[in-house]
């Protein structure tokens, strides 16, 4: 089940349009009945009455590459998966804009809603990534 | 002739993340230690020449894996300073 | 928590560009932290040597309809979405394209997974929708 | 006179989804039906009708909500046979 190593940190945010190229391209792999798709977007949260107008990601590069691997590789092992992609974001994100995309098919549904959200949480507990929250006066926040 | 004029130095890389950077103010420092020392003695350097690290939870990786602060450091390592993780 | 009604059936497949069109015009709703999408995909099964090349959809409408609304009702009660939409195709879909998408969008993740789930499953038990699986030699099978 | 003769006629529409239109060779059908039958007649003159039916299983709806079969109907009822459902 081990899959190639693929790149998931990515300049700016994740586009509408990346998304649907895709989705598109797996229209091929014909044994697919279920993808289950999770995207992070960055909120405009409200701090102090102080609104975040973006959020800025840094990443230990080669760390957190190699977490995703990991994440990847157990993923496959625990759930029937047919393919699985991880995308997020490095650098400025605005509010309203995604941040993380992670795309699990399966041929059947059942085990696709679990299999995503194992993924989604072993990366915000598992890959060295770290955010500033920049906010409209100016100031920002680690968080 | 001290035994301490054979010890050879080690060049260690240190690497610094999220709110680490502001307070080390920079994100990379390249420094010399005596060799056959670990990342207990590297971490307590660090809290006396940056005491508002202290403020700070973090772990350490040596060589971009998590260790535990009794691993012996040696010449070329990486070393980073790693605040709670905030992906997604 | 009533939301207005929706028409959930769509003639045709789903394609990615409808989908990315969805994603984009949640960038302005700037409280959702975490969306959670379902698409089932048309699978070319092989049974007795013989592929399937595409599935006929149809319904009792106003049924299916009052069906998705109630299915809407019950997850704005049970889980805290900020808002959720679902399209079901009806007519031909072709093996590789997409028939369901169900669109989760909450403010945080934890909850969105689960409420997937539930719609999904309760569109599969509790709405009159028929496929008819067409072959490539011309038979066809009632699903 | 007998009572037969002074009950009203009702119209009802019947609906066939799935496998069953290719059973009942329609999707819709009106009959007419005596007042005061119930769903448990019209079923049982739908299998006299068409005997295959039986190789099926199916709900009834009255008015777009499933019912049991002792329902009885009205002039203007709308009947539908569902087979199992398969959505998604």
């Amino acid at each position: 089940m081990t899959k190639k190593t693929h790149t998931v940190l990515v300049q700016g945010p994740v586009t509408p349009v990346f998304i649907s190229d895709s989705i598109a391209k797996h229209s091929g792999k014909t044994e697919i009945g279920a993808h289950a798709i999770f995207l992070g977007q960055v909120r405009k949260d409200n701090k102090e009455n102080n609104n975040v107008i973006n959020i800025e990601y840094s990443a230990y590069n080669e760390m957190a590459e190699n977490a995703f691997h990991e994440i990847r590789e157990a993923a496959f092992l625990k759930y029937p998966m047919v393919c699985m992609h991880i995308y997020h974001s490095l650098g400025l994100v605005k509010a309203g804009e995604i941040s993380l995309f992670v795309f699990v098919s399966c041929k059947h549904r059942e085990k696709s809603f679990e299999a995503l959200q194992y993924i989604v949480d072993e990366i915000k507990a598992n890959v060295p990534i770290w955010k500033k929250e920049n906010y409209e006066d100016g100031v920002y926040k680690w968080i | 002739m001290k035994s301490k004029q054979i010890l050879n130095t080690m060049k260690i890389k240190l690497l610094f993340f999220g709110a680490l950077t502001d307070v080390i103010g920079a994100q990379e420092q390249m420094i010399d230690m005596d060799d056959n020392l670990d990342i207990t003695y590297l971490n307590l350097d660090m809290l006396a020449r940056y005491p508002s690290l202290s403020n700070f939870k973090y772990k350490i990786a040596l060589n971009k894996i998590v260790v535990n602060k009794d691993q012996k450091l040696k010449d070329g390592d990486e070393v980073a300073f790693l605040p709670p993780f905030a992906g997604g």
